[in-house]
């Protein structure tokens, strides 16, 4: 049979006209929206404690004292969450050759001009990075994170470490607020993306424009075993 | 004391031994570190442990418990031979020039006329020769062989440093590093005060510890100077109180005494009071004693105390043995004697020697009474805790009342501080539920057993029926009204003795001072020394003037010091044989060619010549004694003594185990240990975090030393293998208790007769009520023996051995 | 007694039982954390100290005594650990703590018990402050005291991480941060914290910073005379002098007193985290959101043409086609 | 009671060369008062004051004690607060670690508020009333002392002594209760007397 190298077993073609295929199955989408919820509630709440002009942030959770023991329970939640997330993605989201091609013509992405780009699979070089970014930042946050939650560790570390843990935190933080931009940004921005992560499909042309190697490979799939 | 808390400012130099200032009277010791910082005072503490005071001391020297009379002696020696002596005072203020009787003398660690099987001496020879005059004989130029200066001199002559160093553990350096340091105070301008505590009492031996130090005080010619004097730090906020009212076995208020039996009546009774002076011209104030002993009589029995029934004399209980004190009446508890008990605010199952002695004491009373504030170990003596109290409730037959007081902050009265002033406080708390004053619960008592025998008539009711009760209220005589009645009033007029026309005191008001007692029936006192606490003038005990124009901490208008309003006792010493202030800088009283002035009320009659009347007007010889007579029962001058528990021999004399003069039950004897069985020295202590066995029952001082504890060193510790802050079981003959083990430098192993002595520090503070963690105390521990002289129990030095113990099961 | 004048001000008085209005309100607010609310021009008060002279200190905890029956606090009754320090460390419920260390001096070979009283240095410059991210939660008054508003404060714990002392303690019971206060509720009706009433020895007084520093002096003196060459002042200049000042026999080498810091200062990283981190962060993050606004409003964004979905289409077909189940 | 003439203070307190706090000196006083926002309320405002001596030591420090209620005014006091007197002369309003928590003292969860009586081999305490308690103590007294005393020695001296009923003394009762304990205990004839002073 032939390999998934370049798309996930459950992606398969929906409907042949208009052609639309599907990327995300619902349990994944779920997922996504759970860990994407976790992190703008982290965000938000983190933001009130990261700097005085937006500690009026904590009015949207009911007050400092509710902000301050809530935000390390998301953190944990967006933890598992992405992980969940991460075992189902990482092995598309690793580098291929293409990429490399991909990231050195990124103005012609932003230009919109195709020629030049090579075919790539499920995912290209910018949702890798916003991938493997997301997967380090979380895992450096969560670990600087639990060493500075007073509540239920709060002799875990020395104080210096301590110190040093919340400078990591919220360094951490802000590059992931920035990741985070970013990934918002290039979803809206390139359009037919969201609709990936609400109705799970997208249609034919985003894939052959964006993932060609991906609806290659998953219409080539067609031909093996029902379609339906 | 016989100087005050605040004069304690004016000393050059500190030396706490036999106590712990800083953590028992931390407040006190305050005018430590004010003499420190202001006249640059220096303080030597000399102790087993490094204490809390040793943290601010200027030097430190670790000693034996239980050898403090050859570090004194040595002390004595070395100022002797370095002739650092105030030679006026010494000459003329003490008994150094007073012959003595041949027949005295002293060998192998023994006083003449000791007799074994009775465990005393026959004290015949320890007095002077006396004149044909009937005055004693003395040689004022100190060269008579016989004078107490000579017998001193020679007395004190074994103790070098190399035996001091020997029996103390004291390094020789150290010691003379101390002699050097309070040799400086022999200066007439220089002066050292001493003091001392529980460290000391707690022995076999204890009062001649003490006057181990006292006679320092006189040779350095210390006693009766600001900044002198031997300052007992006494335990208990009335402590002074109760001693000055006389609730002792044997004693009157005022220190008067009860009659023994040889004092068949009334005549023969006065005639072994009210000494003559023993020298010309002296005034021997307890001439006055038939005054106060009519007056108190009066004071007890009023009208049914007449001339003609000498007084209401056989109202008076009469003594069979010394006294019927703790250590006895609990001996005699054992032996199923005593069946009625009462313990009022005292804790004795946690206070008083050989723990297991004592609840097997209580277990044979018929009924205990039990009156505290708080629920004390005592008064649950019959209750099992568990490994904490161990005891079969069933078995034990005693009927108990626990009957709950008033504290402190919700009555009304005085109490006497160590410096001997009479405080009055004021109540601002409504008792917590049906806790009642003890006055009340006393005339409760009272009132029902005089019905009784009112209507029951009974045997020798007299005392009962008779005793004097004109309260306004009878079952609660006010404080106001108690407190009268121990300054005393007139009962008829009281005349001048100089002019009987002339009337000095009504009928019916109170009476100045004790210089108004009669001995005629007409005046009534209970307490002659505190007469003047509450005269026409109203409640001196309540005045609160702090003023101090003086500097030197007199206080003179904040409430009432006995006797008459005077802060310094034998302040006359504080100046020379002309009346001039030995320190021109430290002046409080001096003889103006007419009288006697100054800061502080003159502690001699205002007109009595210096020179001629001598400083110490209490004593028939008008000077102090650096040689006492037959007046204690274990020697006229302190002698080396082990206690009864000692690591070593006594160096004087192997054969002598403890005070030769103590007094021991049988039974006890057996129970003492050898170092053989029990190698290790303990001695027991207060922290500064506890008040005895109160505070443990305060959440906050409970938290602050939570749990019981011992103290040993680093090097006992590897010894037995034992980790701080782990388990221990210590044991001695008597008994054994669990405690926490603090491992500290602050203890060291001491080198003693070429044995290494290791000393296991005890805190006394814990038991099994209260809010800290359960414990024991060291009365599991210690020896049932007291002092020769006051019966004080040996809690300071005793044999112990200790161990790892595992760990208390986690409740 | 010396008669060298001004002497000191300091908490030997009894404290006043008619309402008086305290001084210590916004008022005399000079700091407050997080961009809390400051008096705009506040009521210069003279500064105050607490001076603690470790040579005169018995060790016995009244000062504790005095601060649980203050403040109304309840520390637990605990255990022996092998010491005399109880509690073992300063709690939400014990605000000051006398340390205990048995030392023997190198040069005499004596030893020495060292103890020290525990507790809030009230910086200058405090850390604490500086690192709360609850507006007005720290306060610090004209007259240097360093308070905690406990109404403002969420128990983030970020006062630990900032105090160069390890001294504030956050309650597992209400998850609010408590230390000494100074007695502030004392000194704002002219009362001296309830230790220094308390201590037996003085050694612990009260009054203003240059009567404090003046007295220590003094004592400094006394102590050299007493061979205690390297006797000083311990207010140190890292975090601006301090409100909580020590006289140390053993000036030289503070940490032999249960380690006192030799030269406390606001962490460099709590510095960074609190300076360049946040500044830096916030406009970086300001930007980028920004600039991702702009553009998906200002640019087209990329769009899939129709010849994709047809190129898509023929794929799809083709690959139907192959197999030849295409006719439909 | 003395409270305004002792506001005083002392003006200079030896060595630590401390004075009575100046409120002006702090910059207090009407001018900056400014109002209580932030600190706690000051807990003493409208209490009353008594003052007393520490029961513990023999210093016998002075104590102010703070109570919501006069008790000499007939009212029921509740004491919130106990502090040293600064104007007394030997503590100079200082207190050790006991003395700073007599309160703790006063209300100690162990404090006695009934009589109890603890029957012959019973293993609790049953609560009972003063006057069972004062009948049942003086009903002993009685059939003891008429067992046991002693009226005259073997060589026929009166010495009227009663050895069979002990009392112990307390160590911090006031003087007066002292005497009239002495009396009490004394008339009866008990010799075994003693107090707190042996230990």
């Amino acid at each position: 049979m032939a390999g998934t190298r370049y798309s996930e077993r459950g992606d398969h073609i929906e409907t042949v006209d208009p052609v639309t295929v599907s990327r995300y199955r619902g349990i994944t989408r779920l997922n996504h929206w759970v860990t994407a919820i976790s992190l703008i509630v982290l965000a938000l709440s983190g933001l009130a404690f990261f700097t005085p002009s937006l500690y009026f942030l904590t009015g949207l959770f009911g007050g400092g004292q509710t902000t301050r023991w809530l935000h390390p329970i998301i953190g944990v939640v967006l933890f598992f969450s992405f992980l969940l997330l991460f075992l189902q993605m990482w092995r598309l989201n690793l580098p291929r050759r293409e990429d490399r091609v991909w990231v050195a013509n990124i103005g012609e992405v932003i230009k919109d001009q195709e020629e030049k780009l090579p075919e790539l699979g499920k995912y290209n070089a910018g949702q890798k990075f916003v991938f493997w970014a997301m997967t380090i930042l979380i895992v450096v946050l969560i670990v600087s994170g639990i060493m500075i939650w007073q509540q239920y560790f709060p002799d875990l570390v020395t104080i210096p470490t301590r110190r040093i843990a919340t400078l990591v935190h919220s360094l951490a933080a802000v590059g992931i607020i920035l990741v985070f931009i970013l990934h918002v940004f290039a979803a809206i921005w390139t359009r037919g993306t969201l609709r990936a992560m609400t109705r799970g499909s997208v249609t034919g042309g985003w894939a052959w424009k964006h993932h060609r190697k991906w609806l290659r490979e998953v219409a080539g799939r067609q031909n093996e075993g029902p379609a339906e | 004391m016989t100087n005050s808390w605040t004069d304690i400012n004016n000393t050059d130099l500190v030396i706490v031994m036999g106590g712990n200032a800083a953590e028992a009277h931390p407040c006190g010791f305050k005018w430590v570190t004010e003499a420190k910082a202001n006249r640059g005072a220096k303080l030597i503490v000399v102790d087993p442990r490094f204490n809390r005071t040793a943290a601010v001391s200027d030097y430190y020297a670790p000693i034996r418990p239980g050898s403090d009379i050859a570090f004194l002696m040595g002390v004595i020696r070395w100022l002797i031979e370095n002739d650092k002596v105030n030679h006026e005072y010494v000459t003329n203020f003490t008994n150094a020039p007073f012959l003595v009787k041949d027949e005295f003398g002293w060998s192998d660690g023994l006083f003449t006329g000791y007799d074994e099987e009775k465990r005393d001496f026959d004290k015949s020879s320890w007095d002077y020769k006396i004149g044909a005059d009937g005055f004693a004989e003395v040689d004022m130029t100190l060269s008579d062989p016989r004078c107490v200066w000579n017998l001193l001199k020679a007395h004190v002559d074994v103790y070098t440093p190399e035996f001091v160093e020997n029996i103390c553990g004291t390094p020789k350096d150290k010691f003379l590093a101390i002699c050097a340091m309070i040799g400086e105070c022999s200066a007439p301008d220089k002066v050292m005060t001493s003091m001392y505590a529980l460290g000391w009492t707690q022995h076999s031996k204890g009062a001649q510890n003490i006057r181990g130090m006292a006679m320092v005080q006189l040779i350095l010619g210390n006693i009766g100077m600001p900044g002198g004097g031997m300052n007992a730090l006494r335990g208990h906020s009335n402590i002074q109180g109760l001693t000055d009212i006389g609730l002792m076995s044997n004693l009157i208020p005022g220190y008067l005494s009860i009659p023994t039996e040889r004092d068949v009546d009334w005549t023969t009774y006065m005639s072994t009071k009210g000494f003559k002076p023993l020298r010309p011209n002296q005034t021997s104030y307890w001439q006055n004693y038939p005054k106060f002993m009519v007056s108190f009589m009066k004071a007890m029995w009023g009208d049914k105390a007449t001339a003609e029934n000498d007084w209401a004399y056989d109202y008076l209980p009469k003594l069979d043995v010394a006294t019927y004190d703790i250590l006895r009446m609990f001996e005699m508890m054992k032996q199923g004697q005593v069946n009625l008990y009462f313990c009022q605010g005292f804790n004795p199952l946690l206070s008083f020697p050989n723990r297991a002695k004592l609840t097997e004491a209580l277990s044979n009373l018929k009924m205990l009474v039990v009156m505290d504030p708080l629920a004390t170990e005592t008064a649950h003596f019959w209750q099992n805790h568990g490994e904490y109290n161990d005891v079969d409730s069933a078995a034990i037959q005693t009927e108990v009342l626990e009957l709950p007081t008033t504290c402190f902050a919700e009555d009304e009265g005085a109490l006497v501080n160590s410096g001997r002033w009479l405080q009055w406080h004021w109540a601002g708390g409504t008792p917590p539920g049906e806790a009642k004053h003890d006055t009340w619960i006393m005339a409760g008592i009272f009132q029902k057993v005089r019905q009784l025998y009112q209507e029951e008539g009974g045997v020798f009711p007299d005392p009962i029926l008779d005793l004097n009760w004109d309260y306004a209220d009878p079952a609660e005589p006010t404080p106001e009204e108690l407190a009268r009645e121990l300054n005393g009033r007139a009962l008829q007029p009281v005349y001048d003795p100089a002019d009987a026309t002339k009337v000095v005191t009504e009928a019916g008001k109170q009476l100045l001072n004790f210089s108004q007692l009669r001995d005629d029936g007409s005046t009534m006192c209970a307490c002659w020394i505190y007469s003047g606490c509450w005269n026409e003038n109203g409640n001196n005990m309540a005045r609160r003037d702090n003023s101090d124009p003086s500097g030197m901490g007199v206080h003179a208008d904040w409430s009432f010091s006995w006797p008459l309003n005077r802060r310094i006792l034998y302040n006359r010493a504080s100046a020379d044989l002309q009346g001039k202030p030995w320190d021109p800088n430290r002046k409080l009283i001096e003889w103006t060619g007419e009288r006697w002035e100054g800061v502080d009320v003159p502690d001699i009659s205002p007109t009595a010549k210096p020179g001629e009347v001598g400083p110490y007007i209490m004593n028939p010889e008008g000077v102090s004694r650096l040689f006492t007579r037959g007046m204690m029962r274990d020697g006229p001058f302190p002698t080396h003594m082990e206690p009864f528990e000692a690591p070593i021999a006594n160096a004087l004399n192997p054969q002598l185990r403890g005070n030769p003069a103590a007094r021991v039950f049988e039974g006890d004897m057996a129970q003492f240990a050898t170092s053989e069985e029990f190698p290790l020295v303990a001695t027991s202590y207060r922290l500064t975090e506890h008040f005895h066995y109160w505070t443990k029952h305060n959440p906050v001082n409970a938290a602050l030393q939570p749990q019981a504890f011992v103290e040993i060193s680093v090097e006992l510790a590897e010894e037995k293998g034992i980790a701080n802050g782990s388990r221990v079981r210590i044991w001695s003959k008597r008994g054994q208790i669990w405690a926490k083990a603090v491992v500290t430098r602050r203890i060291r192993p001491l080198t003693c007769d070429g044995k290494t002595i290791h000393v296991v520090g005890i805190p006394l503070h814990w038991g099994f009520m209260g809010a800290a963690k359960k414990g024991w105390g060291p009365n599991s521990l210690t020896p049932f023996v007291g002092d020769a002289n006051v019966e004080t129990p040996e809690f300071k030095a005793f044999l112990v051995n200790v161990e790892p113990a595992a760990e208390e099961p986690v409740a | 007694m010396s008669d060298t004048a001004p002497q000191p001000t300091t908490a030997a008085a009894n404290p006043p039982v008619q309402a008086l209005e305290g001084n210590l309100g916004p008022a005399a607010v000079v700091r407050s954390s997080a961009g809390g609310p400051v008096s705009t021009e506040p009521a210069q008060m003279t500064k105050v100290a607490k001076l603690i002279d470790i040579s005169k200190c018995i060790g016995c905890k009244a000062c504790q005594s005095a601060c649980v029956e203050w403040n109304d606090t309840h520390p637990e009754v605990g255990v022996n650990t092998g010491s005399y320090q109880n509690p073992h460390d300063l709690t939400p419920e014990m605000f000051t703590l006398m340390r205990f260390e048995e030392w023997v001096n190198p040069d005499t070979n004596d030893l020495e018990w060292l103890i020290r009283k525990d507790g809030c240095m009230h910086c200058e410059d405090p850390g604490c402050l500086k690192a709360c991210p609850a507006p007005g939660a720290i306060v610090q008054y004209s007259n240097g005291i360093v308070d905690f508003i406990h109404e403002n404060c969420i128990g983030c714990g970020y006062c630990v991480t900032g105090c160069p002392f390890d001294i504030p303690r956050i309650s597992k019971v209400d998850h609010k941060s408590y230390k000494c206060t100074l007695c502030s509720d004392r000194v704002a009706v002219g009362q001296g914290p309830a230790c220094a009433k308390a201590c037996p020895t003085q050694a612990i007084v009260f009054g203003t910073k240059d009567d404090m520093i003046q007295h220590a002096n003094g004592r400094i003196e006394d102590l050299k005379s007493r061979g205690y060459d390297n006797a000083g002042l311990y207010d140190p200049s890292g975090v601006g002098g301090t409100h909580v000042m020590y006289v140390l026999p053993h000036a030289d080498k503070p940490s032999i007193y249960s380690n006192l810091p030799e030269n406390p200062s606001i962490s460099p990283v709590v510095e960074g985290w609190k300076g360049v981190t946040k500044t830096a962060g916030v406009a970086a993050m300001g930007v980028a959101a920004a600039g991702a606004v702009l553009m998906s409003l200002f640019t087209r964004g990329n769009r899939v043409a129709e010849h994709d979905e047809e190129a898509a289409e023929r794929l799809v077909e083709t690959d139907l086609k192959h197999d030849g189940r295409g006719e439909s | 009671m003395n409270i305004d003439l002792s506001r005083r203070g002392f003006l200079r307190l030896a060595g630590a060369g401390v004075a009575a706090t100046s409120l002006g000196a702090m910059g207090f006083g009407e001018a900056e008062a400014a109002e209580l926002a932030h600190v706690r309320a000051f807990k003493l405002a409208t209490t009353t004051e008594t003052r007393n001596t520490c029961p513990y030591c023999s210093v016998a420090c002075g104590v102010i004690m703070y109570s919501n209620g006069d008790v000499k005014t007939g009212e029921t006091a509740e004491i919130i607060h106990i502090e040293g007197d600064a104007d007394h002369p030997t503590n100079r309003g200082t207190l050790c670690p006991k003395g700073a928590a007599l309160k703790d003292f006063v209300k100690a969860p162990t404090r006695l508020t009934m009589p109890r009586h603890r029957a012959a081999g019973a293993s609790e305490f049953q609560e009972i009333s003063w006057d069972e308690a004062l009948t049942k103590i003086a009903r002993a007294l009685k059939d003891d002392r008429d067992a046991n005393l002693v009226q005259t020695n073997d060589a026929g001296v009166t010495v009227n002594r009663w050895t069979s009923t002990g009392f112990l003394a307390a160590s911090a009762t006031t003087n007066e209760t002292a005497w009239l304990t002495y009396k009490v205990v004394r008339s009866m004839g008990i010799v075994g007397f003693d107090n707190q002073a042996r230990v």
